[in-house]
């Protein structure tokens, strides 16, 4: 799974774009924050606050319950700020 | 019925006389052009537009299809910068031509209000204090929820 | 702050840039422009605009004068066209810039509707039946009266 | 007194530009509009439908009861339909 990371989370993270292997059982959003939380330091600060985490699966955005799979682009940001 | 993310700036004027041109049912044409606000930051101020290229694009799509299903609409069109922009530059230009007035003025208030929470842009903005992430803010949340249709 | 009254066309392109240049203080610039439609005349339609020459000065100065007093606008621009003017031609430009996108918004869309019902323009447009003086519409009047305040 | 009609108001009058001079008594743009109704058939039928008709003295907005004088530029019109 490709997961891309925007704006501050990217900053937190310390990386814009990371190649991941779920894990058995990681098959939502929410489950898949929670594991990506455990990679790192950097991670967990990232997504320390879920309110202002907001994610897209393969380019469109996604709930907490929707299913993730292996071959999925998942893009992980903070709230829009554009216009 | 166009959109466009693009580093480089763009001509206002050529862009709404395309929109328009050799049509005789358009009767009002609105426009709306962000700009690049100082904030009184030594330096100068400014700032860089991150985004999402490829979601960025589906969601602008998506934003003019909800404005020509829901308004009678000519014509649409949405130009979104991205990079580093300096104060006084031109950020995003919306624009929806109508046989009618109130229809153009509502459908080009809309594309700015729901592209501002949807389409996946970051302001990193130049302060005082260093580059900083500009937060999200409640009054766009706000103008944005007054076209929510539905329960 | 500008109203013009001619009987030229305009570039609109021209008129919007010359609002924001060499300025940061303006976040948000809404237009619109109104143009004649066709209404499928045999001969192809089209419309000549007469005015009060003097009084329509003074009315469009009080329309500006009016929002400039509403909201908070960094710069303003009204130009009206008269005389003949045919299918697809633009009539008229209002414009609205501030700091915040829902005063530009509001204020432009107030320019032309209160103009709309205060501004001594009349048309007589071609139709199959000959030139017919326009008759005001309804619709303006109460596009219009959503701006009044007070009593 | 100069008094103006514009648009069909003008067509129906047949002049543009007319100079009167206010009879003793005609001191309110209402008075006027009868006085001017006396004029001619055409006026007469300008000014027979006085819900459409609008008055702008020197160049202002008037009313019915507002009061004129020998000097004004008394426009006469119909509902505008410009922008």
């Amino acid at each position: 799974m490709k997961v891309l990371w925007f704006a501050w989370l990217r900053t937190r993270v310390g990386t814009a774009t990371e190649e991941v292997a779920l894990p058995e059982g990681v098959d939502t959003v929410a489950k898949l924050l929670d594991w990506l939380a455990t990679r790192s330091p950097g991670h967990a600060q990232a997504l320390s606050q879920r309110a202002v985490v907001r994610v897209a699966v393969n380019q469109s955005y996604a709930t907490a319950d929707q299913p993730v799979h292996a071959g999925d682009e998942v893009a992980i940001f903070p709230p829009v700020t554009g216009g | 019925m166009a959109i466009r993310v693009q580093r480089e700036d763009f001509d206002v004027g050529t862009e709404l006389a395309r929109l328009t041109e050799k049509r005789t049912d358009i009767g009002a044409l609105t426009s709306f052009v962000g700009l690049v606000r100082d904030f009184g930051t030594p330096g100068g101020g400014g700032m860089t537009l991150e985004h999402y290229p490829g979601m960025t694009e589906k969601e602008l799509v998506a934003v003019e299809r909800e404005a020509l299903g829901r308004w009678e609409l000519s014509a649409t069109l949405i130009i979104h910068r991205y990079g580093r922009l300096e104060p006084g530059e031109r950020i995003v230009l919306c624009a929806a031509a109508s046989p009618h007035r109130a229809a153009a003025f509502e459908a080009c208030h809309f594309l700015i209000d729901w592209l501002k929470t949807r389409a996946p842009f970051w302001k990193l903005e130049d302060t005082a204090q260093g580059q900083k992430w500009v937060e999200a803010r409640a009054e766009d949340e706000t103008a944005a929820k007054r076209w929510r249709t539905g329960p």
